[in-house]
């Protein structure tokens, strides 16, 4: 009962957290690091769920070795590989974002000489 | 919502709006098959796994595949069983099944994702243009570091090849291939007072990996008459030297996404003073 | 299904040439514009070759894995208007920006700029949805590396703020795509498309609401669209025309081709399948686009600004003729897309080359315009008046296009229209008092002397203008055929696809 | 050969092109403008009633088809506005204010179309086209700032007059799958007697456009700014030609009797038409009103002009035959006295360099053949016998009566008297009076100028005296929209319900008493011409009586007891209602953009939120 | 039985993002970010992914926190001066 339930969600509230918690700190803390912070952590949260949908208990490892059979009398008894080929690229475009918000975010300090976000806008509009 | 409004405002509207997205996402888990209730035998994963893609567009042109109200059948189309070792001249040979994914059958995905990165490392190299002045992290470097991190960068740096290389076979691939090389150079970074990259070997690195990959997808095109398609033969599955382009394409992908991380390493690591005369 | 795979040029040619490029910029630096310059050409003669020898409707097959089980472009009328549309304009503000980009880092603005137009163009191609991320964050990311681009500082802000809600919007149809596919199993949008009433009705709204929010990022609809007024105004002048010309056109292509193709259902008026009519909300919050737009625009001082706050509003207004779902409203919607990129592509350029020139941003600045640069300043009016809908310009037709659909499906969309109009009045007063301080001879500052390289592209957007709004069949027709791809889901999409698919 | 239809569109499309080309050689872009109408004039000769094109324009993916169909009415309006035109440009040949050729012949095209289109899609094209280029071509007046707020404005006005026309139109448009004007105005007139209210609402959408257009009571305060401030060869056409559009489409959709059934009626007309009687009859008295006390003369005369439209409105919407034939007589009346009146106005106003009454006087010696013009014109205006605006005021008054509507026909009396009242202090202000030295070395308008002046005299006087050549045409107009025609004994007779009116003799009588009354007054004159510093303050102003050179003058003020008289009529400001509005929206404006704080945080909750919003919609759906 | 394991890891992971919402140095909270990175990366082995998790692994738990703290310095390192 337990393991089922765990089974079924732990994963998914584990991700759902994170995403929360990621939004949580995008949406409070003034930082721009922080912020950036937050989407990481949204990130890790997407691609944990994105993960978690590809398996299911007993699933195996979807490489082909010596030992691991990926299917038995027809049926596929490995984990999803598309999802975790999807994370795959999620994962470096994330770091791509992450590299470029933090580009931005240093020529901000540079300029605006601050890492407030409140700070970065114009006089007027 | 203000500019100024103050942050315990901001924290509690904030709070009370991610439980209600959170809400409506466990609403949507409801419906959502998870846990042992996922069947990869209805997804399109079932014919990457079993690597019968070409049995199913058979049964697709000849109209069967969408058959009995739109379901596919995709548990109908026949597969001859994979032993690893044996099973030779399969449409495709990787034997990491996310690999075959990444390259073969969603390699067109792949080569947008080296874009983006290198689309990124630009966008950094970009802003970060102008004079250079010197490495901000001032170690005091000993010899035992310095040369540390030299011959440790080597056998990253071969860590690394060997992680892309054997992509298709092992877990691994070009992406964390590359990221190690890039770390090896932070490394170089970190252990060495005035480490200077070589600029013009990244460059070259970067462009001309790139520049395979995409001349792989191009040769793909005029040879099999379709971009990014598997042109080399893909021998026994398990082997070093099988599934065809994907060793080609993982090499250069690892270079590049190496080139590109330490470009990346690189242009965040070196101060530089901005000039727009 | 016609396979016609040489179009994967499209995409693999500014690939190669947008890896190459710093090989080039080793050699010398505006080598590198030209470099750009001549890819987006060869990009703008293909598509237009595909457009006009009507190579359409056809698939391109990556890695010869037929759809539903490989990737996929598809070429149909929209795309290939689209794709030409996009390639011309980038073609256009590249021939802007050999004259522009001086200084900085140009080699790398170079390649940005190419990935930028060649994701666009993805964007719109692509058959897979989520190919249709890996572009949209092509597209994304040199698109928040050029914004940033340009000595002033509040580029930077303005980048920023694109790409922190950017990302926010990408992650959130991320997760609306990996809902679909737990259901439906597959990732290729016409199976997806066929499919999609075999998913559960609560599933498919949530995801529905997560993918549309995610898209209306790009599309620029409210309240997803805070970054636009601070990115268009922090940007040099040549991005904001890219941003408005290319990126919003593919942003609400993407929008559109989910909602109706993917979540749609056929009928007189396309609605969507799930709790939710998505063709529905889209309306109100394109109508709340277009009010709040105009509105924020009104009393704006900086051309600049008022330029980034009517764009919104016009994507608003492209969203409010295509989610009217019918051939009248989708045609409409579609020209004035094509309207909407035309002049406002145009009248950024015409901004870019007057603050060189040393005339301010502000509105006070355009004083007597008329008789410092006659011709700067024709065209500006050409590009207001386009925007404005009047006759002879080519936002006429689409206007009225448009107007008529809405008035044509009547209900509660008489209301919409009549708010849409309402702003339209608004856009007029901002847009006529522009033009009345240009035709103004106050001015005591000497003539303008304007380069010859950056009018080209002025000159051939207002002769186009004009063209389309004398003869609107140039783009008519096409935006005709690409009406009926969309409001037919099955035939006009999903049959082009996967042949042997059956109809529900 | 139907086509010469469309070359009436496309002769002025082209000609207008090459004048934008051309448009820094000034002399050259008038030239072409002038030869324009001109040759358009030519195209005009070899129309004939009954004719028709059409053609598809390939639009939406189907075939719209674009119709042509020549009414009597069209082709009436077709000639006076073409002819007028082209005496126009010819006179705008030696003028130098910045009237846009270009824009004109703009203008031209649209005028062309909207009189000969048959299609509602024609219709709004050539409407909106001539809506924008007369609104640049307000644009560029001498006082630019005022006539950049006149153009906002009159823009605004006009395009809000344009989308409720297009709602109209595409409303008609999803009852009837047509746009033919002809087949939707039989689909009214057939469901009127079912559903009085829908085409009520439909039809009250496309009068709000005509009477935007035409500058009627509720939408008349873009009037006086646009007329005052357009450039000065400008406004003859914007008040002569460009307000009868309104006038034609309102007499396109009149025909629609409300009266037929379900209506309530009122004197014996229905009560719709009765309501646009009194708002004709309160546009003439508000013009009237407003005119007296202008100090600028364009915007005096524009406040006659919006007085005239009023006149004009009353008797069409009366309905009859009497009413209609009236109102097309008077709107043809007041193109030709009106554009005389502004053209002279052009001439005095690009001589002395100023439009202010109270700058001016005494300019008859220095432009005599201006002051015949002008005296002629506002005779007309007044309604003097012999000149040409007499036939048709008589015949308004007659309509009204016979309706019964007494009441409205007194203010109809009062705001002619008030006309008298108007004209004569402009007259007296700008050409009597003493010259003042300023103008010592002005001259008279060059020959061109000059021609056109004696032009405007002869055809004044000409159908003053021989109103059955306008009276024909007009008669065939009534009878084409399905009234009895009133008979037309001869040239020279306006034919009336009661009586008929023997122009000619009237007009030798009053000449023979005039030249009785000349010879009297040069006989017996004891008059002396004296200087303007020739007087009791021997050219002194004197400062203590708290007077400055700009009030010393006879024309300063000139009706100030009246001014006090009607004082309390000047607090209703109809406009104030529309610059509330703007007001309005610009607040709203400037609280909506408080919603772009600039700040990525709050954008990011934006989209939580608008997120947030779309999933608790999709939970309660 | 595994599940178990990987429910403490959830746990350990959500536990380490909260300590990156609270902790009011930003050092610590990119350290918390990369730990989370590295909790996620293991669960991708319970998972079944070892790509996955190799490449998070590598890319989001090092090198992005390495970037991140790059970063950082460069930013201190510019209050440093400001305050010099």
């Amino acid at each position: 009962m337990m393991q089922e339930f765990l089974q079924n969600y732990v994963y998914l509230i584990g991700s759902m957290s994170l995403i929360g918690i990621g939004l949580y700190i995008t949406l409070t803390d003034e930082n721009i690091f922080k912020i950036i912070v937050g989407l990481n952590i949204i990130e890790s949260g997407t691609n944990l769920f994105m993960v978690a949908i590809a398996w299911y208990p007993k699933a195996v490892m979807p490489i082909y070795t010596l030992t691991n059979k990926l299917s038995i009398n027809g049926k596929v008894i490995a984990a999803d590989p598309l999802p975790q080929s999807l994370v795959l690229t999620a994962i470096v475009i994330g770091l791509g974002t992450t590299a470029l918000a933090l580009t931005i975010g240093i020529k901000i300090f540079e300029k605006y000489g601050t890492l407030d976000v409140r700070k970065i806008k114009e006089a007027g509009r | 919502m203000r500019n100024d409004t103050p942050i315990l405002v901001k924290k509690i509207t904030a709070l009370s709006l991610i439980t209600i997205l959170m809400v409506g996402f466990f609403w949507a888990f409801t419906e959502m098959p998870k846990g042992s209730s996922v069947n990869v035998n209805n997804r399109v994963s079932r014919l990457y796994i079993l690597k019968n893609v070409k049995a199913a567009t058979k049964s697709l042109n000849s109209g069967n595949f969408f058959a009995k109200g739109m379901k596919p059948l995709r548990s109908d189309v026949p597969y001859s069983p994979i032993t690893f070792g044996k099973s030779a001249n399969l449409e495709d040979g990787a034997a990491n099944v996310v690999t075959s994914i990444v390259v073969d059958y969603r390699g067109f995905d792949t080569l947008g994702e080296v874009t983006v990165l290198f689309l990124a490392a630009t966008g950094v190299a970009m802003l970060f243009f102008g004079k250079r002045k010197k490495n901000i992290i001032k170690a005091q470097a000993s010899l035992i570091m310095s040369v540390g991190t030299r011959i440790a960068y080597a056998v990253i740096l071969l860590f690394g090849i060997y992680i892309f290389v054997h992509g298709h076979l092992t877990p691994g691939g070009g992406f964390p291939g590359g990221a190690v090389i890039a770390s090896g150079v932070l490394g170089l970074f970190l252990g060495n007072d005035h480490y200077e990259s070589n600029h013009l070997g990244l460059k070259l690195f970067e462009s001309l990996s790139g520049m395979a990959f995409v001349i792989i997808g191009l040769t793909g095109l005029f040879s099999v008459n379709s971009f990014l398609a598997n042109f080399l033969p893909t021998g026994v599955i398990g082997d070093l030297y099988s599934a065809g382009f994907i060793a080609l394409i993982y090499i250069a992908i690892g270079m590049k996404v190496g080139a590109e991380l330490s470009a990346v390493v690189d242009s965040m690591i070196v101060d530089t003073e901005e000039e727009w005369s | 299904m016609s396979i016609f795979n040489n179009a994967a040029l499209l995409i693999g040619v500014p690939l190669l040439f947008a890896f190459s490029i710093p090989l080039f910029g080793l050699i010398s630096k505006q080598l590198t514009k030209w470099v750009t310059l001549l890819t987006i050409s060869f990009n703008a003669t293909f598509s237009l070759y595909i457009l006009l020898a009507h190579k359409y409707p056809s698939i391109v097959v990556m890695g010869n894995w037929l759809p539903p089980f490989g990737e996929n472009l598809y070429i149909g009328p929209v795309a290939a208007l689209l794709v030409s549309l996009i390639s011309v304009m980038g073609l256009l503000i590249a021939i802007y920006n050999l004259w522009s980009i001086k200084k900085g880092d140009v080699t790398r603005f170079s390649v940005l700029f190419l990935m930028f137009t060649a994701g666009a163009s993805g964007m719109v191609l692509t058959g897979d949805i989520f190919n249709l991320f890996i572009f949209m964050e092509i597209t994304g990311i040199s698109s928040f590396a050029l914004a940033a681009y340009g000595p002033e500082k509040r580029a930077l802000g303005g980048a920023f703020k694109f790409l922190v809600v950017s990302s926010i919007g990408s992650t959130l149809y991320l997760l609306g795509v990996t809902l679909i596919y737990t259901q439906l199993g597959t990732l290729n949008i016409a199976e997806i498309a066929a499919r999609i009433n075999q998913t559960t009705p609560g599933l498919l709204t949530f995801a529905g609401v997560l993918i549309v929010s995610g898209l209306a990022v790009e599309a620029e609809l409210f309240p997803f669209n805070g970054w636009v007024p601070d990115t268009y105004t922090g940007a040099i002048n040549g991005v904001s025309a890219a941003l408005s010309g290319i990126g919003a056109v593919s942003g609400v292509y993407a929008l559109f081709r989910i909602a109706m193709t993917v979540f749609g259902k056929d009928g007189t008026y396309v609605s969507s399948y799930g709790n939710l009519n998505f063709m529905a909300v889209i309306a109100v919050l394109a109508t709340a686009t277009v009010v709040i737009g105009e509105l924020s625009a009104l009393t704006q001082k900086n051309v600049k600004k008022m330029l980034a706050y009517s764009s919104m509003a016009q994507m608003g207004l492209v969203a409010v003729g295509l989610s009217i779902g019918n051939e009248l409203g989708v045609y409409g919607g579609i020209f004035q897309l094509v309207n909407h990129s035309i002049a406002k592509t145009m009248m950024f350029l015409i901004l870019g080359v007057l603050v060189a020139s040393g005339v301010g941003e502000n509105i006070d600045d355009f004083r007597g315009l008329w008789k410092r640069s006659p011709f700067l300043s024709l065209a500006f009016s050409v590009g207001a008046f386009s925007m404005l809908g009047f006759p002879l310009f080519g936002g006429f037709w689409s206007k009225f296009a448009i107007v008529g659909a809405s008035i044509q499906r009547g209900g509660w969309y008489d209301f919409i229209i009549g708010l849409v109009l309402f702003a339209s009045i608004v856009e007029a007063f901002y847009y006529l008092r522009i033009v009345g301080y240009m035709f103004s001879s106050d001015s005591k500052f000497p003539k303008l002397k304007t380069p010859w390289t950056p009018t080209i592209p002025i000159f051939i957007l207002a002769v186009s203008i004009i063209a389309i709004g004398v003869f609107p069949q140039i783009v008519g027709t096409f935006s005709a055929q690409a009406a009926s791809e969309f409001t037919h889901k099955m035939s006009g999409y999903v049959l082009n696809v996967i042949p042997t698919i059956a109809a529900h | 050969m139907n086509s010469n239809l469309i070359w009436l569109v496309f002769t002025p499309l082209i000609g207008s092109a090459i004048a934008a080309i051309l448009y820094n050689y000034k002399f050259l872009d008038r030239l072409i403008t002038f030869s324009t109408f001109a040759i358009t004039l030519f195209l005009v000769f070899g129309t004939h009633v009954g004719q028709t094109y059409s053609m598809n324009l390939n639009f939406m993916g189907r075939m719209i088809p674009l119709s042509w169909n020549v009414t009597h009415l069209s082709i009436f309006m077709l000639y006076i506005s073409i002819v007028f035109g082209t005496i126009l440009t010819f006179y705008s040949l030696m003028d130098r204010s910045r009237m846009k050729g270009f824009l004109l012949l703009l203008i031209l095209a649209a005028n062309n179309w909207i009189f000969t289109t048959n299609d509602m899609v024609g219709f709004f094209f050539a409407w909106e086209l001539m809506g924008w280029a007369s609104i640049v071509s307000v644009l560029g007046g001498r006082k630019e700032r005022k006539s950049r707020h006149a153009a906002l404005y009159y823009a605004l006005m006009s395009i809000g007059g344009s989308y409720s026309m297009f709602f109209g139109l595409f409303t008609l448009w999803r009852l009837t799958g047509s746009f033919s004007i002809s087949s939707n105005l039989a689909y009214l007139s057939s469901i009127v007697g079912v559903h009085p209210w829908w085409v009520l609402g439909i039809v009250s959408l496309f009068f709000v456009t005509f009477m935007i257009k035409a500058g009627i009571f509720p939408f008349h305060t873009w009037v006086p700014m646009a007329y005052a401030y357009a450039p000065d060869t400008f406004t003859p056409f914007l008040s002569a030609v460009m307000s009868k559009y309104g006038i034609y489409g309102m007499l396109l959709f009149l025909p629609i009797s409300l009266m037929e059934k379900g209506m309530p009626t009122v004197f014996g007309l229905p009560w719709v038409n009765y309501i646009f009687v009194w708002i004709g009859v309160i546009t003439a008295v508000l013009g009237t009103v407003l005119a007296f006390f202008q100090d600028d003369v364009k915007k005096l005369f524009a406040y006659s002009s919006l007085s005239n439209l009023g006149y004009i409105v009353a008797a069409i919407s009366l309905f009859t035959s009497v009413g209609v034939t009236a109102g097309i007589y008077h709107a043809f009346n007041h193109l030709l006295f009106k554009g005389a009146l502004f053209i002279t106005l052009a001439a005095v106003i690009s001589r002395s360099g100023t439009s202010k009454l109270s700058e001016m006087g005494g300019l008859w010696k220095k432009m005599p053949v201006t002051f015949f013009t002008f005296f002629i014109g506002i005779a007309s205006a007044a309604g003097i016998p012999p000149f040409n605006g007499f036939g048709s005021k008589w015949l308004i008054y007659q309509s009204m009566i016979k309706q019964h509507l007494l009441f409205a026909t007194i203010l109809l009396f009062l705001a002619s008297t008030g006309a008298f009242l108007y004209l004569f202090k402009a007259f007296h202000s700008i050409f009597l009076g003493q010259l003042s030295h300023n103008y010592d070395n002005v001259k008279e308008v060059p020959v061109i100028g000059q021609i056109v002046e004696y032009l405007l005299m002869f055809a004044m006087i000409f159908f003053g005296i021989q109103p059955g050549y306008i009276l024909r045409p007009v008669g065939l107009i009534v009878k084409s929209v399905g009234l009895n025609p009133l008979a037309v004994m001869g040239n020279g007779y306006v034919t009336g319900m009661f009586s008929n009116v023997d122009m000619p003799l009237i007009g030798w009588s009053l000449a023979i008493s005039f030249v009785f009354g000349f010879i009297l007054f040069f006989i017996s004159a004891k008059h002396k011409y004296v200087s303007q510093e020739d007087n009791y303050t021997a050219g002194q102003i004197p400062q203590d009586w708290g007077l400055t050179p700009e009030t010393y003058q006879f024309s300063w003020k000139f009706y100030e007891p009246m001014e006090k008289l009607f004082a309390p009529f000047y607090r209703i400001k109809i406009d104030g209602f529309f610059r509330g509005l703007g007001d309005w929206t610009r607040i709203t404006g400037s609280a909506v953009k408080q919603v772009f704080v600039g700040n990525a945080q709050i954008y990011t909750l934006f989209a939580v939120v608008g997120l947030i919003i779309l999933v608790i919609a999709g939970w309660v759906a | 039985m595994i599940i178990y394991i990987a429910a403490l890891v959830v746990a350990v992971v959500i536990t380490t993002a909260l300590i990156a919402v609270f902790s009011k140095k930003l050092l610590s909270s990119i350290i918390a970010m990369g730990l989370v990175s590295l909790g996620v990366s293991g669960l991708f082995f319970f998972l079944q992914a070892p790509d996955v998790a190799i490449t998070e692994a590598a890319i989001g738990a090092g090198l992005s926190t390495a970037i991140f703290v790059i970063a950082l310095k460069k930013v201190k390192k510019g209050e440093s001066e400001d305050e010099e």
